[in-house]
């Protein structure tokens, strides 16, 4: 059983915080990386010790595999947590760490490389009798090989791409004709994102949700299910708001998806924390989606109702040792929300906000984690997403867990930046989403921007504060150049809709 | 020092000369009044009147307004001689003017858009793409550029349409928000 | 039932706005009330309403009674919460309360008028079998019979106010020519505190434990017991630092425990939250000490091992609702410790310390709760208490809470006035904290301000940060003047030892 | 970019020139080279040599160093001429002078004794009770004023005692922090 004393984070932002808050809570030293950009990172303060890794962009940094080993290697670490997102689901990375004799805190190579084949991973599912969406059971290999697929599982159906993720070479197509236009484009951008344009036909879920379980297994041949996360509230398959339990689910459901997610975990030999996702139609059917080898991002709301620190199970399995709670996982109490605080402005479709972090308050109270991943002060740098913090309320039940939410997040200052904190509270307080009526589709049917419009009382206080402003900082208010120029540049921000640069994505 | 009854400044002498400004809000153009006595203001519009008392909190330009007792905590940051009021996450740019300048701008915002256009990053971030280059025609509407930041790209494109003037950046470069990337004039059609 | 939509909070702080967040999530009108250096409190940010009560002093604002029920009617409040301190403890103000129309949201104001009488309280709890700690049944009229009383129960043996609390009146006396000095300044004092200068006699506990019983009572006959909380870490009676569970428990005590302190609760008709006090000796016995008729400071470890809101339970039971968890009450699940974070100066005799709060970065993370009164900028005035924050931490044992909290406790940042985040870490790294072997003589037996050095590491990081500064900072590095006055200013801080104005308590 | 290893400055040319300040910390007096050179620094006293990456924060008077790869987040803030160290919640008094100060300061340092004491507020507060007036001889240790703040009484003292020459304030004043209560003049004794 390897001794972890000292475990290096090859992450930054939030969830570099988050891992080494558990390395604390066991007495392990914490060791940071960070890129030039990131010198005066929350990571860089909170950990025991930091070291630099390179420039900005992430290739020369965070994503340099040898200088992450040499690094982990030359400040002696024992293991490496890879957090989201990076080298957190290369198996190629994982197997460097072996190699260097660095425990990689995470599953298994092999399991990494098998389970990020999408059709291998749902062949595995099949084989333990656990529903898929019906399609294809292989890539196909032509337009023609697609249509055959059709046929028999019907329009409308979804191209994706064998290698896929995050959205990427995934098309829905209602027709035959739509099929063919959808083919090249698909393949097309499969190739461009993952090297790889093998693609497969599933048929289309309408209003499918997206519900995950999160899985533990030691190696010990233990393998838990903590509970599920419902994450349907999703914007360009990026989530924005996770909770659990899933609205969706009965009690019965709930019992067959945590016993398929194990099936699935154990048909592979899975090691360490992961997440079985799942597609749940309107009819409550689940059918398996695909395996998340790593921690997820919303993983806190899973914490928040089990009282189980899941970095600490990681770090623990990764040592050789057991589940701290044996056989029986703690049932899971309440209901837990999570709202991803991100650095973009709902107001212009989402566009990305970078800039200085001019004032924080973050939000406290019963019930109410915030982990953040900035402080005031704090430059939000654009190499990186724009994930800042993320507000988590626990409640006695679903409806404790939302007022709760909303209450923090009508407490939550974080000015400097643009952010979604409008947003979510629109987002709470939707007849829809109270109700637990949601699809990945949530947004794009019940969003437009004049639903953050403020009511005419907010309209008279900004009067009121805008002219107190202007007296007391007499000298903004100045007549006009001659030359126009000032008054050309106070019209930048008098009309959204008349902004020089306008913006399509 | 009960709550509500009739404001203390009211039954005073002691307001500070009234202050005259010109409030573009929301789409609209207001002349208001403000006066301020101590910890308390009031302002008249349009035959209205707001009152609050204010009090400006330690921790940057912002204010705690209590308005008929209901607390606000409001931010007010100065962009390009132009405010942003920021209530509880809802955002209002806001104009506060001189009187005099609406005269003078009225006479300038007419001129304006046979000026031309200039195009610049909405954020900062790198160029990933220059579609066009100095004499290029391009209709409205039409994709100029592409930014990237926090591993998304944004398409920039031109609001009028014209010829391009000037290009002021390469490909790769780094830009910060508000730079000027290029310029395009106008063509008669 | 009346209904409750319009809450107003007589108080400030940390628990005005604690209580704010309660009525938030439970979609009621939070109205604050501040003093005129509170203007910028917390509370008055955060509470929906909020209105001016008088000038800073105490008498003249929080605790001028007219006042706050002549605002709670004009702004049209349907009830008020007391907080703890000011009126939360005051039959007069109950009783105005009920007399103006008001809901007091506590006990009955004859309620706490009978325990607010120790003896009584005392006598209640004999009535119903449960231990008290032996001593006079009633007020000892003179000298002559508390030696008689002495010489029933033996030395050594406690003075105490029968209007006691915080210490005010109390003496111990370890003989008889003790008992003949102690008597007439115990008795001035309790003149002095309360108006009221009868004493009672009792035992005195070796190395008491503190350890007190939650209870909540609702309008329908139902008393429940929450878990206990030990809060034995004390200097002066000013707890530092509380937990749930007790260490000194176990489970047939703790059942003992909470069973005696909801008899005593019925024996007196209780309504609402209320909080039973005990001795525990170092034999593991416990003897009742008296009731606290209100939400208690350290409340938040309850809810975090309970999940269960004492302020909402509190407006819930005040409006005539049912406890919201019916007749059984969740069980605890894991451990929570709370650190008070103070403005005070451990290195000096704790000295209160006031002043700008010039920096903050509130902790995060799992399990953790800070509940602060106070943000970066914020001037903490004289006026009133000095606790800055409660420092909460959750932990699926106690082991694991205790390094959370120490791992928030080194996160915390919290500059510009003193405060004591030093001393806890000391404190809880302590071998016989960690070991549990708690009593409220803890401090005196343990803590010496040499026990805050830091160790060489600091030193030589402290050397190199000021050199630093000097250099950004070349302006300060200044020839002395002539006269020396720059000279002697600059010694004020150079050695504490040496400070002009010292100081004693 | 790789941690460790040779320090960045020490092999360039680039670092100014060194400073030379006079340290007093923990009661002991240190000569100290300081040598920076962008984000590094290094000291030189007593024939050691201790070095760290450094960045000043954008959050107030505060650093992050890093020793040897250990992060310490160090906040420097400055009094009457002295600075404070603050390192996780453990506070360092700090002097640092130019060298020449040393000696004109040991020459002042002898002289000051007999100077006599001032007893300042120790904090802001109340004046609940003055317990000595002009012309009151006072012993070492004896009471001289109680001032109250947070609810609580803190009883001022004299140090060395003597004669008192003058009392700057009245009972249920407020006072400031360091502010002057009174004088004491020394006496043969």
């Amino acid at each position: 059983m390897p001794r972890l004393a000292r475990v290096l984070i090859a992450n930054r932002g939030e969830i570099a915080v988050r891992i080494i808050r558990s390395l604390r809570a066991l007495d392990l030293t914490s060791i940071a990386i960070f890129s030039e950009p990131d010198r005066a990172a929350l990571h860089v303060l909170l950990a025991d010790e930091a070291y630099p890794i390179g420039p900005g962009p992430s290739r020369e940094s965070y994503l340099h595999l040898e200088r992450v080993i040499e690094t982990a290697l030359w400040v002696k670490a024992d293991a490496i947590h890879p957090g989201y997102g990076f080298f957190a689901e290369n198996p190629t990375f994982a197997r460097a760490c072996a190699e260097a004799g660095l425990t990689f805190i995470g599953p298994r190579a092999e399991t990494i490389a098998g389970l990020g084949d999408k059709l291998a991973a749902r062949a595995a599912a099949a084989r333990v009798g656990v529903p898929v969406i019906p399609g294809s059971e292989s890539a196909v290999e032509s337009l023609d090989a697609a249509r055959a697929v059709a046929r028999r599982i019907g329009f409308p159906l979804m191209l994706k791409a064998v290698a896929g993720g995050g959205g990427k070479g995934m098309r829905v197509a209602a027709d035959d004709a739509a099929l063919a236009t959808a083919w090249p484009l698909a393949s097309g951008e499969a190739r461009a994102a993952f090297g790889d344009d093998r693609l497969y036909v599933e048929r289309a879920i309408a209003r499918p949700r997206h519900v995950e379980a999160q899985i533990l297994a030691d190696a010990h041949g233990r393998v838990a299910f903590l509970g599920e996360r419902e994450c349907s509230v999703q914007r360009r398959h990026q989530k924005l708001l996770e909770e659990t339990p899933s609205p969706a689910l009965d009690a019965s459901t709930r019992a067959a998806l945590g016993e398929s997610a194990c099936r699935v975990a154990r048909e592979v030999g899975y090691l360490n924390a992961g997440t079985v996702e799942f597609i749940v139609d309107e009819d409550g059917r689940f059918y398996f989606l695909e395996v998340n080898t790593r921690l997820q991002v919303e993983h806190p709301v899973t914490e928040m109702v089990t009282g189980v620190d899941l970095v600490a199970e990681q770090i623990a399995i990764a040592s050789g040792a057991p589940l701290s709670f044996g056989d029986s996982p703690p049932a899971p109490r309440g209901a837990a929300m999570e709202a991803r605080i991100i650095a973009e402005d709902p107001l212009r479709d989402f566009m990305p906000s970078a800039g200085r972090i001019e004032r924080v308050r973050f939000p406290q109270g019963p019930g109410v984690r915030n982990d953040a991943g900035v402080y005031r002060g704090y430059e939000v740098p654009v190499f990186y997403d724009s994930l800042l913090s993320k507000l988590v309320a626990w409640g006695a039940d679903r409806e404790q867990a939302r007022h709760r939410l909303l209450g923090a997040l009508r407490e939550f200052v974080l000015e400097g930046v643009h952010q979604n904190i409008a947003f979510h509270r629109w987002l709470l307080t939707h007849p829809e989403f109270i109700a637990g009526r949601l699809s990945t589709r949530f947004i794009e049917e019940h969003f437009t921007a004049a639903a953050l419009d403020a009511g005419p009382e907010a309209t008279e206080v900004a009067l009121l504060a805008a002219a107190l402003h202007a007296r007391e900082e007499r000298l903004r208010v100045t007549l006009p150049q001659a030359n126009g120029s000032s008054v050309r540049s106070a019209w930048r921000w008098s009309d959204r809709r008349r902004q020089p640069g306008r913006v399509r994505r | 020092m009960t709550s509500g009854g009739p404001p203390r400044a009211a039954s005073g002498t002691r307001a500070e000369t009234a202050m005259r400004f010109w409030v573009t809000l929301e789409g609209r153009d207001t002349e208001v009044e403000l006066h301020v006595d101590q910890g308390r203001l009031w302002l008249e519009f349009e035959g209205r009147r707001l009152e609050a008392d204010f009090h400006r909190l330690p921790d940057g330009e912002v204010y705690s307004l209590l308005v008929g007792g209901r607390s606000h905590e409001v931010r007010v940051s100065a962009g390009d001689g132009a405010l942003e009021v920021t209530i509880e996450g809802a955002r209002f740019p806001v104009e506060v003017r001189h009187p005099l300048e609406k005269v003078l701008l009225s006479v300038k915002r007419a001129a304006d858009p046979s000026a031309g256009e200039t195009v610049t990053a909405p954020m900062p971030g790198l160029i990933v793409a220059l579609r066009v280059q100095p004499g290029d025609r391009v209709e409205a509407g039409q994709a100029v550029a592409v930014v990237e930041a926090m591993k998304m790209q944004n398409e920039l494109s031109a609001r009028y349409g014209g010829v391009v003037s000037e290009v002021l950046v390469a490909e790769r470069a780094s830009v910060a928000a508000g730079e000027v990337l290029l310029r395009i004039r106008p063509v008669a059609s």
